[in-house]
């Protein structure tokens, strides 16, 4: 019953698979919560009975906070450009630079594009489906290696001399 | 920003009178009705020519020598090309959602017209110019592309590949381009008009199965077109800029190796099937919403399962994101990552098999009307039954080691997604020409019509699918094999064709009915079906208002049919609530 | 008149598609790969269970069409039955899903498993409209092959560097290839130009020639699924004298058509040790049928003389192309010859030495 | 009268005066219709699905580069000074972001030409973006494509792009579309604004537009540049 081993093999597949998936949704929301306070309405949501209709939309907030915002955008951009003038192992790299744009994005998304202070159905209607459904292209990475296992030549004739592993 | 201003904002999206002038009534008009009906001609014209281009390559087929071709392969190839974008793209897109949904739509969830008007006509005269794109490779020297509509390159990225063809691909890449913006715009209105113009008392649980269908299939095509949206561009960068994102280093054309470099053919297939099976959706579940309403309709009967058959018709749009990858078992894609998308696949099929099983309950211990709708209606249910169940064995990675891209593929794939959705389309038009143009369709022409073209599709593609147990690779222009040298096989193809034939000729019966209708029918009453939905409180045509300046208030579900204790049998959305004491709380 | 009438169809429907399938009349040819018979499981178990499916769907609509048809009844008001919904959904998850991981086995031998060491690997290249077979040759092992140097001119399909690898030199590239049965082998797949596709009917193998891919298929052809008859009453004597007409009967009764130009070639082998492999081949053509002068393909059988007893396989087969790739697609084929694993090596030996001499 | 007119008839009855967008019915629940159930303003809701289907499209194509650089020894062709630039780029970009936040609120708050003006800083921001941003291009065209064409003239039929200049010119020169049509629609919005014609939700939608351009870049800059400098 070697088949035993398979089926066992395709359940953490499937689970890693999934659980990428669902997991970004979920440190994604996650995220969005600490920016805009998600937590709070998800059930009432799910059930319509939300708070007042005009709840918030426009609550009066004060500019300060958006010159905070732009403040810890440029610094976390600087913190991004320095990242590359001290030499970070590539993956290192990657997921820094991805955290840190992932903080930005819902910073500009939880404070400029107001998604704060929209309802919070407005963001559990949107947000899910979308980061979802980017997720789902992750499936393409697997071929991306397998291309890179048969790859033909192994430098590229430009920059040759600057090459340094991908 | 204050409330009052707020209110005052409002009322600028509804003010719009009806114009009077040709031009901006029926030409460049915003009203969803007109542009609906605009969707639904270009659908009329779009498929006239892709039907035409079937009879040319099946006729081509039926008389294959390999002396006296009736097309040469490459014409063979490029209208198998066209037969597929056009059909696909211009017809099965547009008909059930642009179509039925941009003109029955806002009328059935209570609202003036859609949310943006505009943003409306836009996406109309963008398929439009979609469409006009397309055709254009007719024309352009060297022809249409011949790279199937699936446009896999490098076939369709480098002009090498196809000697003499070059500008056809090209546009055939831009047109999808524009098509995917038209149904982004498209989407976005759909969305915001089902949840922002519902009227009063129109809870989403008492939506028409139409309208919930037409809403999550906005919600796929603004997910999915997104993404061909991207991977068209990148085949249009490869082809006209060199770069290298689908060919890989050493493509060798004419014994001389290629520059680019780094690319792989199979992102280009991931990027396209993420889009394409969300798309098979986008065809198929508008006309699974129609048919549920035309089923319970005749049927007399309240939907066996309405909250089932929502949830059936939003998992299929979530789980229809799950399992593109079934398109590409055989691709050379990474085989772990084929076990799971051909596990995900199987899900699938339990809200289909959800959605059939509510279909026959809808039927059971009915009062079965056999008007032409209602037989196109049960000719889907008949059609999706056996288009589906052979997806169980492509659905399957093992069992598509033999079937993939042989004409069992075709026949699947025609049956559910080409067929059925035309059923879907015919079983609206005949439910809802009254309403659009205030007269009957002829019935005996429909029932005709329906019975050549019931009997028809299957003789094409029941042997179709035998052919595909045979072996027969799809897109063969010729029978240059030892085992498609059998003699069963050409006599297959001819029967094939003759069934074709009839299929065709039996549309051409419908689009006389259907122009003939417009000004010969008997004229229809208000609500000639006596049907519950709130298309059937309106004028027949409806006003330019669609309610002459009533608002509807929403009191019932959408399908009380037959309700114990009510004077008659069926309790429209809009009557008031004691009308029907026994009707289920909704 | 309507009811009836769908009534009607729906059953012939029925009748029309399940019938040829369990008469086997119209299923799938033979197979000859130890994997292709749990593929052909999967299909019939699929086939039996879709088929059931579909009969009871049809005739479910056929009835509830005829017995519910408008006669003045009142309709029924019924929203539906929660355990009737739940039950449907459960019972269809659990058929379907079981149904696909009974098929997962097939496809882990097939892609998921390390193909054998000691299999016999033969490279496949799809071009437009051709396919070419690579062989490593005597050293076992395949030369290095680079696109700069194709050149069909000089016969150098594959861009195979002879000038500089010396593991290049004794490979053997055919237009046609030859697998030896009952051993593994490892097709390597690989396209130059567009994507094709390798599928050989009988071996229940397809898969799609990717350029810049290689993508290793693993089957094994089983000898006894080739077997066809026996030949009684025919010596190797006859055979050596070529004798159609002693055969002709044999070959017609078992539904194989003989042409007159059908012909007898015994074929001679020295194997390792110096032993004699023989075979004797038959070939008949089928006339094509658009062209019955001058198309024709060859159907090719194969005698081998075992203990005395002439048996006969079948081991001609085709190579077809299944991904568009083209004008010339529908062309693209090529023929595969099933041997002995002895009669292969002694084979290969000798193109490798003439391939060796000529580069 | 017939039995649907008579229903017309009652639902007229039961309709009040109101338009979309007020309270729900007493008792009721916001998904039941006749009412925004989201609060958001239509306007805003239909750019918002924009956006989604927008950052999609931009997924899609920066997964389309990860994935080739996944399969690609990738080289590091960007040195000090194009980080340089387009850090002062992504400044510039953010800082607009900034003025729109401004435009949004003076237009909430009825401040018209304050609001004006703050949109035009906008278009401003995104006007130098896009010249700088021209102006690399140019200069990675002089210096890495040209001798490629010219090379290529010599030896081979095609010219062909390395795959490096490929994906950066196909994530960039996308979102530099945006920025430009964003431009243009800013410019316009901000005229038609101060003659009346459009409304303060119609600037709080264009600054949607605005910060996902910039929120778009926020995710270009890193994995384009950043994770192929040398410096």
């Amino acid at each position: 019953m070697e088949y035993v081993w398979y089926f066992l093999l395709f359940a953490v597949l499937a689970g890693v698979w999934f659980g990428l998936i669902v997991g970004g949704a979920a440190s994604w929301c996650a995220l969005c919560a600490i920016v805009g306070r998600a937590n709070k309405d998800i059930v009432a949501f799910l059930r319509g009975e939300l708070a007042k209709p005009s709840d918030g939309a426009h609550k009066d907030h004060g500019m300060a906070e958006n010159y905070v915002v732009w403040g810890a955008l440029l610094f976390f951009t600087l913190l991004e450009v320095g990242l590359a003038y001290i030499h970070l192992p590539l993956l290192i790299m990657l997921v820094t630079l991805l955290g840190l744009s992932l903080l930005k994005a819902a910073l500009i998304i939880g404070f400029f594009m107001h998604m704060k202070f929209e309802k919070r159905s407005f963001a559990i209607s949107i947000i899910p489906a979308t980061v979802v459904t980017i997720l789902l292209l992750n499936v393409i990475f697997p071929d991306g290696l397998r291309s890179n296992a048969f790859r033909e030549e192994n430098v590229p004739e430009e920059h040759a001399d600057s090459g340094e592993g991908h | 920003m204050s409330v009052a201003h707020d209110v005052e904002e409002e009322h600028e999206v509804h003010v719009h009178q009806e114009p009077k002038e040709f031009i901006w009534k029926y030409i460049f008009s915003t009203d969803h009705k007109v542009i609906g009906k605009q969707y639904f001609l270009l659908a009329i014209v779009a498929v006239v020519i892709g039907l035409g281009l079937s009879l040319a390559f099946r006729y081509h087929l039926a008389t294959y020598t390999p002396q006296g071709m009736f097309l040469n392969p490459d014409h063979y190839l490029q209208a198998v090309t066209m037969h597929g974008t056009i059909l696909v793209f211009m017809v099965l897109t547009t008909a059930p959602l642009g179509g039925f949904g941009n003109y029955f739509l806002p009328i059935q969830i209570g609202a003036v017209d859609m949310a943006f008007p505009r943003l409306n006509m836009l996406s109309f005269w963008l398929t439009l110019l979609s469409f006009l794109v397309l055709i254009a490779a007719f024309v352009v020297p060297g022809g249409p592309p011949v790279s199937g509509w699936t446009g896999y390159p490098p076939l369709s990225a480098i002009n090498s590949a196809t000697p003499g063809m070059g500008l056809g691909q090209t546009l055939w890449v831009g047109s999808i381009a524009i098509f995917c913006l038209a149904s982004l715009v498209g989407a976005i209105n759909f969305i915001v008009t089902t949840l922002d113009l519902r009227a009063r008392g129109m809870s989403l649980m008492r939506m028409p199965l139409s309208t919930w269908a037409w809403f999550i299939t906005a919600i796929i095509a603004l997910l999915s077109f997104a993404v061909l949206f991207a991977g068209g561009l990148l085949l249009i960068l490869d082809r006209e800029l060199g770069t290298s994102f689908y060919i890989p280093a050493g493509v060798v054309f004419g014994a001389k190796e290629l520059n680019h470099k780094g690319g792989s053919p199979l992102l280009y297939q991931h990027l396209f099937w993420f889009f394409g099976h969300p798309e098979v959706y986008i065809a198929i579940l508008p006309g699974m919403g129609i048919v549920s309403h035309i089923l319970a309709n005749f049927a007399r009967k309240p939907i066996f399962g309405y909250n089932a058959m929502v949830y059936a018709i939003a998992a299929i749009g979530v789980i229809g994101f799950f399992v593109w990858g079934h398109h590409m078992f055989q691709s050379g894609m990474s085989p772990y990552v084929a076990v799971a998308f051909s596990i995900l696949t199987m899900t699938i099929g339990v809200p289909s098999a959800i959605k059939t099983f509510n279909w026959l309950g809808t039927l059971w211990k009915g009062n079965i009307e056999f008007t032409s709708a209602m037989l196109f209606a049960l000719g889907f249910v008949s059609l999706f039954v056996s288009g589906g169940i052979s997806g169980i064995f492509l659905g399957q990675n093992a069992v598509d080691i033999y079937f993939h891209d042989t004409y069992f593929v075709v026949a699947h794939f025609h049956l559910i997604m080409g067929v059925a959705a035309m059923f879907s389309i015919a079983a609206g038009t005949y439910y809802w020409f009254p309403k659009m143009f205030g007269r009957y369709m002829n019935e005996p022409l429909g029932k005709l019509h329906f019975w050549l073209t019931f009997v028809s599709v299957y003789s094409v593609f029941i042997p179709m699918h035998i052919m595909g147990l045979w072996g027969h690779p799809r897109r063969y222009a010729g029978f240059e094999y030892a085992f498609l040298n059998d003699p069963m096989i050409p006599s297959m193809h001819n029967m094939i064709t003759a069934a074709a034939f009839v299929a065709v000729l039996a549309q051409l019966l419908f689009i006389f009915n259907y122009f003939w209708s417009m000004y010969k029918g008997a004229v229809a009453p208000e609500n000639p079906w006596n049907g519950t939905s709130l298309e059937w409180i309106t004028a027949s045509p409806p006003a330019f208002d669609n309610f002459g300046g009533k608002e509807p208030v929403v009191n019932h579900g959408a399908y009380e049919y037959s309700v114990p204790g009510a004077e008659k049998d069926y309790i429209m959305q809009t009557d008031p609530p004691e009308a029907a004491p026994h009707a289920a709380a909704h | 008149m309507q009811p009836l009438a769908l009534v009607v169809a729906l059953v012939v429907l029925v009748l029309g598609t399940v019938v040829p399938f369990f008469t086997r009349q119209h299923l799938m040819p033979e197979m000859i790969t130890s994997h292709g018979g749990t593929i052909d499981n999967q299909i019939y178990i699929t086939m039996f269970i879709t088929g059931a499916i579909f009969a009871l769907a049809q005739f479910a609509l056929a009835y509830m069409v005829f017995r519910y048809q408008a006669k003045g009844q009142k309709a029924t008001y019924v929203h539906g039955i929660w355990w009737v919904e739940v039950g449907s959904i459960v019972s269809s998850g659990i058929l379907f899903i079981g149904l696909n991981l009974m098929g997962q086995g097939v496809w882990a031998n097939m892609h998921l498993k390390e193909p054998s060491r000691q299999a016999t690997e033969i490279e496949v290249n799809g071009q437009q409209f051709k396919w070419y077979f690579r062989y490593a040759g005597n050293d076992g092992i395949f030369g290095d092959r680079s696109a700069k140097l194709v050149d069909d001119a000089s016969q150098n399909f594959m861009g195979v560097d002879y000038e500089n690898d010396k593991y290049a030199k004794d490979d053997v590239v055919e237009a046609a290839i030859k697998v030896p049965f009952d051993r593994d082998v490892v097709v390597r797949l690989r396209s130059r130009d567009v994507i094709h596709d390798f599928f050989v009917r009988e071996l229940r193998v397809k898969n799609d020639a990717v350029p810049g891919l290689e993508v290793k298929i693993p089957f094994r052809v089983d000898k006894e699924r080739m077997y066809k008859f026996d030949l009684s009453g025919v010596t190797a004597a006859t055979l050596d004298a070529k004798d159609v007409s002693a055969v002709k009967g044999a070959f017609e009764s078992h539904g194989i058509k003989v042409t007159d130009n059908a012909e007898i070639t015994p074929i001679e082998f020295k194997g390792a040790g110096g032993k004699v492999i023989k075979r004797w081949e038959f070939k008949t053509y089928a006339y094509s049928l658009y062209d019955p002068v001058n198309k024709f393909w060859p159907l090719t059988y194969s005698i081998f003389d075992e203990g005395g007893v002439m048996k006969v396989y079948k081991t001609g087969y085709e190579v077809v192309c299944a991904e568009l790739c083209g004008n010339g697609h529908y062309t693209m084929r090529a023929e595969m010859e099933v041997v002995s694993g002895e009669e292969f090596d002694a084979w290969l030996a000798k193109r490798s030495e003439e391939c060796k001499s000529y580069h | 009268m017939s039995e649907a007119a008579a229903t017309a008839d009652t639902a007229a009855a039961h309709a009040p005066a109101a338009s979309h967008g007020h309270a729900p019915a007493p008792g009721g629940n916001l998904w039941d219709g006749g009412v925004r159930p989201l609060g958001a303003h239509s306007k805003k809701f239909g750019m918002w699905l924009f956006i989604v289907s927008d950052s999609i499209t931009f997924a899609a194509l920066l997964f389309a580069y990860s994935y080739v650089r996944l399969s690609n020894v990738w080289p590091t062709p960007f040195h000090g000074h194009s980080i340089v630039t387009s850090t002062a780029m992504t400044f510039v970009l953010l800082s607009s972001s900034l003025t729109m936040v401004l435009a949004v609120d003076a237009a909430n708050k009825k401040l018209r030409d304050k609001a004006v003006l703050w949109t035009m800083l906008t278009a401003l921001g995104g006007l130098i973006f896009v010249v700088l941003h021209t102006m690399e291009w140019l200069g990675i065209i002089n210096d890495h494509l040209m001798p490629l064409i010219k090379a290529g003239e010599e030896t081979k039929s095609g010219w062909t792009m390395p795959m490096v200049w490929g994906t950066f010119f196909a994530a960039t020169g996308m979102h530099m579309l945006h920025v430009t049509v964003g431009v243009g629609y800013l410019v316009v919005l901000a005229l038609q604004y101060k003659n009346g014609k459009f409304k303060a939700i119609d600037i709080e939608v264009a600054g949607l537009y605005w910060h996902f351009v910039d929120l778009v870049w926020m995710f270009v800059f890193p994995l384009i540049y950043l994770m192929s400098a040398k410096i």
